[in-house]
């Protein structure tokens, strides 16, 4: 016969360890592809700052880029923010005054939402460059409270024809 | 013990659940501050308010065309009636018994077509009954938009045309029944007589109907519908009875429900009418293929006590609104466990 | 093939479901190759046989059975059908089990289908094979080919005449690799004649191929065609076993049939009619598996007609297609005047009533009470038992007027209750039955339909039904047309008897006729033969 | 025996017109109401191709539980609960992009299961009324749904996030905006075509679904479907597990639901946590049967189709009514209206054809033989 037959009884044993490496297979991909999405799609975000930190001075003017993203000019003191995807991210610095950008590769904790990149640090050198940032609020202040919208509440009764207790 | 089992498989799980629940809430109303005359004077005038409603259900149930879930047919008919009244400028009694006779030719004449569809489709009424409904109020939303009404009091006032969402019976017929012959008792305690009497009188007549020739063929019908053949009985006939009739209460039941909300709603209001009345009537311990009067009356009586007092009593226990939570999945699911249940014919 | 061991033996085999026994110590064998035609009437045990032999769950959850089935000389006891399947038994069921949608393959390798491995298999588990289309064909095809038939592996069986819908389901039987024995009930009696032909030329070649083959058919003439031996059930005893070499059709019909006849049942001494009450012609019914095909008799003032045959054959559906319980044709006169088919209502209206056979399905309201069961058709067609009010204007029940009719036929036909209020679903069948009668009898009828009165119920009930039948025609002058199975019952009671076979009446016969004429009406034989 | 004979050509045309009705009676609205509505046709097609990404994968979920004969699957708001789960968790977890869709659907995925596995149950006691009960089973969910996200999330369940929480500190908020996800399964490739921009990835994924029920159709599990969907005394017999089958079909369509759910919403860019996915099973049914497709039987080409016709009527449709009758709202009523009145209408042409079939199929029965055959009664098998 042409056709293998799919059948439990033949071969019950290697169908059973078949089945059961095929299970841990899903189950990894599953782990995996777990992995995978949390690891490069956590979203961070970095705020670049160009201010005198730790007898290290700011620059005049700079140009940072980080990955792919545009770059971004910033003057003394000033400071920006770049979302970014994941932890490991290439920064690139040029300081606009004919020296060669410098290019540095920082790696993020996997729970640090914001930190906060000193570039006279990252240019000396300094590791690690950036520290975690914690505002007081990490969202912009909630709009009014909104409750969800009855189903079919409108029908069964809006507002009670007399409220109790008057 | 044998019985009291069986007793209890006949009534359901869910339902004493749901009993017990009730008493359970009354029980602890006082403690958190719930003033149990109040609540209960609320609990009598919803009761009223959604009883026709229910009525409305049972004999399309008793003729075996399954839950009405095309209930806002009959509400549309309603809704005309009372628009129409006050177009004319009726008021008081004039106003809210002209709704009612304005209504009743409409809601025959869209239950005759509803009973039609219906007897062709023997087996699905229910999901069609629903999405007939659902497109019945759709199109009836473009109608109140487009139809000639003028009376100021009830259209948009921008414009000039075009009935409002909600419009107001104030000055027309609100709380007509509440209020006529209402008792009050104390402050917070008030027997709306006149509407438990209207109410009444709808069970009577709907009682009445069951106990003549053709509520007993129709009962018939539902029961076992080759017994009723063989006996001569026409079961398209009176399935089409059945559903006119049911009609005909959900026009009367949504006229009595809007004097005591006040308001008429238009528009999208209706789409889930039926859901709750539903809900009302198999709680009440009816089943997909036999309903009574009793169960209309327990059944409303228990679903408006969880209505009031959830909000009330939960909310002062657990410090947050969870009554619509709980009224969802209290309602929704007595209907799931009706659905799901052997039906109990015999055969 | 030399082998002295019996493909199947039946050894001793006893059944009896709650008390009564339907097979006491049957015992029999069948070889390889060999075709052996099971007769027997209604109700003599080949079914309940059957079921034995199958496993069927319900002969274990009434207790099981006595004796033994073996299998090539070993005992086996199946636990369900599919215990059977896999030892080689196939049964072609009577009616259809295939699935409409699909083809003539699709069908013959339905949840046998050859496929192919794959990936999802390891993941998911082996449904997740690609069926392998090719090869379902080839395999359907040859299937088809050593049934020695014409069809085509591509046809929807939605599409095809019943014949070859017969044929799909025989060729999925034997499509198994270890097919030894088939069993086939009454495979020809959808079928035309040629398409019959053929199946009996399928079965003999499938024979020949070493199948052992059991055949169950009341074709007598079929069975003596193709059969090798004849198995002769009756009243749950096996009562022949022959050769079927040169035994006659009226020997084997009168083996069916012949009980010992009551002597002292024939009290038919004064009995006179009037003109014709009840003139049939050309009548057509479309009763699921009782189709009547066309049938034309007629009913004298006064009479009890009786009506019998064999389940299936549309004895059933000549008062239910009167009766307008499902659609008919042809023309039906009631004392000369037309009746209307298809509308209960005109055929109440005419005076006739009518006791149905589906007691529990169309006889009564299981949910309701006594009282209204019996009351209910009075009410609706002659508006009986309704109290009115504001003159007439609108009516309600009569309780009380309900009531003392319920009482009234309780005391009369002895029903045992707890009293009127009581469900019908409570009663036991006998009284269900008699509820039955009751509610036909408050018609006051002209003319009455009975059909198998006492189906399902124990012998005390039975006396007294067919008594009250017999009192009602005697006292009241009603003309009753019974339908029965019971031969036995028919002849006991009725003035003339008429068989139906296949949709048509085979004869009338007077109930002192010879046994066997019954019998060979039965089977299919023309009333020519049967009386000659 | 009983060959098929040609139809007149009249009846035939007939038969055409009954088979489809509900496709032509859309096709003449929209054909009223495009040149109406004064939308240039780049918008429309435009808007079309968007859609089709959005909606498509949703009306997919539908089929298997049609092809397993237990109606249309209105249980797939459960699948949409699931997903949207998966999103909330995906926000809060602060994972974007693609990552974050497929993050959310790992998430979803067991919720789905378990969720279709309920469900499964509840549709096998419930017999003959799968569909009015899978709709109440998503109104029932919807409780227990809002009991999770409206009382749990944030108190039991942990949530990091506060801008996604209520004020009181639980309990998530009635919008979720879905920035970090929008739109990023679409505009992972997108194909600019002359006018148009086609986003080719979710494209992508709804030809793969469609491959996957092609492919699914030919497995055992899918001949298995089929037969029960035909007759499950007669499967049931065959030896075919027929429970475990319609749960199977209904886990399956619940996963696609929850998947599809996702891609919607991430086209969508934010979120009505609570309402989200009241609408989907009603648009889902009203597209596959306004593709053609009847309770019983439904194809790749009828939720194709459908999409197409449902939400070009979507499109044209409240501007057409606009400029018709000077509002907008009218025209939004209209095809409200339109699509309810459409499900009520292909539901009632089923029921009452499969009770026409069955007549029919009962008078086959009778036999040719008969010479008293009344011929005002064989019209309906015939015609």
């Amino acid at each position: 016969m042409s056709a293998k037959e799919v059948s439990g009884a033949k071969a019950p044993l290697r169908v059973g360890t078949r089945r059961a490496a095929a299970l841990v297979l899903v189950a990894a991909a599953y782990l995996g592809a777990g992995a995978w999405a949390m690891l490069t799609g956590k979203s961070h975000t970095i705020l670049v700052d160009n201010k005198p930190v730790a007898g290290l001075e700011a620059f005049r003017l700079v140009e940072v880029a980080v990955g792919r993203q545009e770059p971004v000019e910033l003057g003394r003191g000033e400071r920006d923010k770049f979302a970014v995807q994941g932890q490991r991210h290439r920064v690139k610095i040029d300081l606009m005054n004919g020296t060669e950008p410098v290019t540095t590769t920082i790696v993020l904790p996997y729970d640090a939402k914001m930190v906060l990149l000193s570039l006279p640090k990252l240019a000396a050198g300094v590791e690690p460059a950036w520290e975690p940032f914690e505002t007081g609020q990490d969202a912009p202040p909630p709009a009014a409270d909104e409750l969800p919208e009855e189903l079919f509440g409108a029908a069964i009764d809006p507002a009670p024809p007399e409220s109790v207790g008057d | 013990m044998n019985k009291l089992k069986t007793a209890v498989a006949d009534f359901g799980w869910p339902r004493i659940i749901i009993f017990f629940f009730v008493v359970a809430l009354f029980v602890a109303a006082p403690f958190v501050g719930v003033r149990v005359d109040g609540a209960l004077s609320d609990v009598l005038a919803r009761f009223g308010q959604n009883g026709i409603l229910v009525l409305a259900l049972v004999p399309m149930v008793q003729a075996g065309a399954g839950l009405n879930f095309g209930l806002p047919v009959g509400i549309i008919a309603g809704l005309l009636g009372g628009t129409l009244s006050m177009q004319f400028g009726w008021t008081g009694w004039v106003g809210f018994l002209g709704a009612v006779g304005v209504s009743l030719p409409f809601a025959v004449l869209f239950g005759w077509a509803y009973g039609l569809l219906l007897n062709k489709v023997k087996g699905e009424e229910m999901t069609i009954a629903m999405y007939v409904g659902f497109s019945m109020v759709t199109f009836f939303a473009i109608l109140w938009l487009l139809l000639p009404y003028s009376s100021p009091n009830m259209v948009w006032g921008y414009s000039g045309s075009g009935l409002r969402t909600t419009i107001t019976l104030d000055g027309y017929w609100t709380k007509i029944l509440n209020d006529f012959l209402a008792v009050r008792l104390g402050r917070f305690f008030v027997f709306p007589t006149g509407l438990l009497a209207f109410f009444g009188a709808a069970t009577g007549v709907m009682w009445l109907f069951l106990k003549s020739k053709t509520g007993t063929a129709m009962t018939a019908v539902g029961s076992n519908p080759d017994f009723a053949r063989a006996g001569g009985v026409s079961s398209d006939r009176m399935r089409l009875v059945s559903v006119v009739v049911s009609t005909v209460f959900g026009a009367v039941g949504i006229l009595v429900y809007q004097q005591s909300y006040g308001f008429i709603q238009l528009y999208q209001a209706p789409l889930y009418m039926a859901f709750p009345a539903v809900a009302a009537i198999l709680l009440g311990g009816a089943s997909v293929n036999k309903a009574s009067m009793v169960n209309v009356l327990v059944g409303t009586f228990l679903f408006q006590a969880i209505l009031t007092m959830t909000p009330n009593v939960i909310n002062s226990v657990l410090q947050t609104d969870m009554s619509e939570v709980i009224r969802i999945v209290i309602s929704n699911g007595m209907i799931i466990y009706a659905l799901t249940r052997k039906t109990k014919v015999s055969k | 093939m030399p082998d002295d061991t019996p493909l199947l033996s039946l050894e001793g085999i006893t059944k009896d479901f709650y008390g009564t026994t339907v097979l006491r110590d049957v015992s029999f064998a069948l070889r390889r190759g060999e075709i052996l035609g099971l007769v027997g009437e209604n109700g003599a045990g080949k079914t309940t046989l059957m079921r034995i032999l199958f496993g069927m769950p319900v002969i274990a959850e009434t207790g099981g059975f006595g004796g033994t089935v073996r299998i090539d000389g070993r005992p086996a006891s199946f636990r369900n059908p599919f215990d059977a399947l896999d030892a080689g038994i196939g049964m072609v069921h009577q009616e259809f089990s295939l699935i409409p949608g699909f083809t003539t393959t699709e069908n013959i390798m339905l949840n046998r289908e050859q496929s192919r491995r794959n990936v999802a298999v390891d993941l998911f588990g082996p449904r997740m094979a690609t069926l392998d289309r090719p090869a379902m064909t080839a395999r359907a095809s040859k299937a088809i080919e050593r049934l020695g038939v014409e069809l085509h592996p591509d046809t929807l069986v939605s599409e095809m005449p019943v014949g070859h819908k017969q044929f799909t389901e025989i060729a999925r039987e034997i499509d198994r690799e270890n097919v030894k024995l088939l069993v086939l009930d009454e495979p020809t009696a959808v079928l035309a004649e040629s398409e019959a032909e053929i199946l009996l030329a399928s079965l003999r070649r499938l024979a020949a191929q070493g199948i052992g083959i059991i055949f169950i058919s009341h074709r007598l003439h079929e069975v003596t065609a193709v059969a090798d031996r004849v198995v002769v059930l009756r009243d749950g005893q096996l009562v022949k076993d022959t050769s079927a070499k040169g035994v006659e059709v009226r020997e084997i019909a009168a083996w069916m049939v012949g009980r010992e006849v009551d002597a002292n049942a024939r009290v038919r001494s004064d009995r006179s009619f009037g003109g014709p009450a009840l003139e049939v012609e050309h009548l057509w019914v479309d009763m699921p598996g009782e189709t009547v095909r066309d049938v034309s008799f007629s009913v004298r003032e006064g009479e009890i007609f009786g009506i019998g045959g064999l389940a299936g054959q549309g004895k059933l559906g000549i008062p239910n297609g009167i009766m307008g319980l499902f659609a008919a044709g042809g023309e039906v006169r009631l004392h000369g005047k037309h009746v209307a088919l298809d509308a209960p209502r005109a055929a109440l209206d005419a005076g006739m009533a009518f006791v149905s056979e589906d007691r529990r399905g169309v006889g009564l309201l299981l949910d309701e009470s006594l009282d209204w069961n019996i009351a209910f058709t009075a009410m609706q067609v002659k508006g009986a038992y309704l109290r009115r009010w504001l003159g007439g204007l609108f009516s309600l029940r009569d309780e009380k007027a309900m009531r003392a009719l319920a009482e009234q036929y309780i005391e009369m036909l002895e029903i045992k209750c707890t009293g009127h209020r009581q469900k019908a679903k409570e009663l036991s069948g006998g009284n269900q039955q008699k509820v039955c009668l009751a509610k036909a009898f408050a018609l006051e009828p002209n003319l009455l339909f009975v059909s198998e009165p006492t189906r399902g119920i124990d012998v005390g009930a039975k006396k007294l039904v067919l008594d009250k039948l017999r009192h009602y025609n005697r006292d009241e002058g009603t003309t009753i047309v019974m339908v029965s199975s019971e031969l036995e019952e028919l002849r006991a009671i009725c003035d003339r008897v008429a068989i139906v076979d296949e949709g048509r009446i085979a004869g009338i016969l007077p109930p002192e006729a010879p046994l066997a004429d019954f019998g060979l009406l039965m089977a299919g034989e023309r009333a020519a033969e049967a009386s000659a | 025996m009983n060959t098929p004979f040609k139809l007149p050509s009249a009846a035939r045309v007939r038969r055409f017109a009954a088979d489809n009705v509900v496709v032509l009676i859309f096709l003449f609205v929209t054909a009223i109401a495009v040149p109406s509505s004064k939308l240039s046709g780049t918008y429309i097609i435009q808007d079309l191709l968007t859609r089709y990404g959005r909606n498509a994968f949703l009306v997919f979920s539908l089929l298997l539980p049609i092809m397993a004969g237990m109606g249309i699957n209105f249980g797939m708001v459960l699948g949409a609960m699931a997903g949207e789960i998966g999103l909330i968790f995906a926000v809060d977890q602060g994972i974007a992009g693609v990552q974050g869709l497929l993050y959310a659907v790992l998430v979803g995925a067991p919720i789905a299961i378990l969720l279709g596995w309920i469900a499964g149950q509840v549709l096998n006691r419930a017999r003959g009324r799968e569909m009015v009960t899978g709709y109440i089973l998503g109104f029932f969910m919807d409780g227990v749904y809002q009991f999770v996200v409206l009382y749990l999330m944030g108190a039991i369940i942990p949530i990091t996030s506060k801008a996604i929480t209520l004020s009181r500190g639980y309990g998530i908020r009635n919008t979720l905006g879905l920035d970090s996800v929008r739109q990023s399964l679409d505009k992972l490739l997108m194909l600019k075509v002359g006018p148009f921009t086609l986003p080719m990835a979710t494209y992508l994924v709804i030809a793969l679904l469609a491959i996957f029920i092609v492919w699914f159709r030919r497995t055992k599990l899918g001949q298995d479907m089929r037969a029960i969907g035909q007759d499950q005394t007669v499967s049931h017999s065959a030896g075919i597990p027929v429970e475990r089958t319609r749960i199977v079909a209904i886990v399956i369509s619940t996963l696609l639901a929850m998947v599809g759910q996702i891609i919607f919403l991430q086209n969508m860019g934010n979120m009505a946590t609570y309402n989200a996915h009241r609408q989907t099973g009603f648009f889902a049914a009203a597209a596959i049967l306004v593709g053609g497709a009847s309770v019983a039987k439904a194809t790749i080409p009828n939720v194709l189709v459908g999409v197409g016709l449902l939400h070009l009527m979507y499109i044209v449709v409240p501007p057409a009514g606009a400029r018709l009758f000077g509002s907008a709202q009218i025209g939004e009523y209209f095809r409200d209206a339109m699509s309810y009145a459409v499900i009520a209408l292909a539901l009632a042409l089923h029921a009452w054809r499969k009770r026409a079939n069955a007549e029919s199929a009962r008078a086959g029965l009778r036999g040719a033989a008969s010479g008293a055959v009344d011929p005002a009664k064989t019209e309906g098998g015939a015609a």
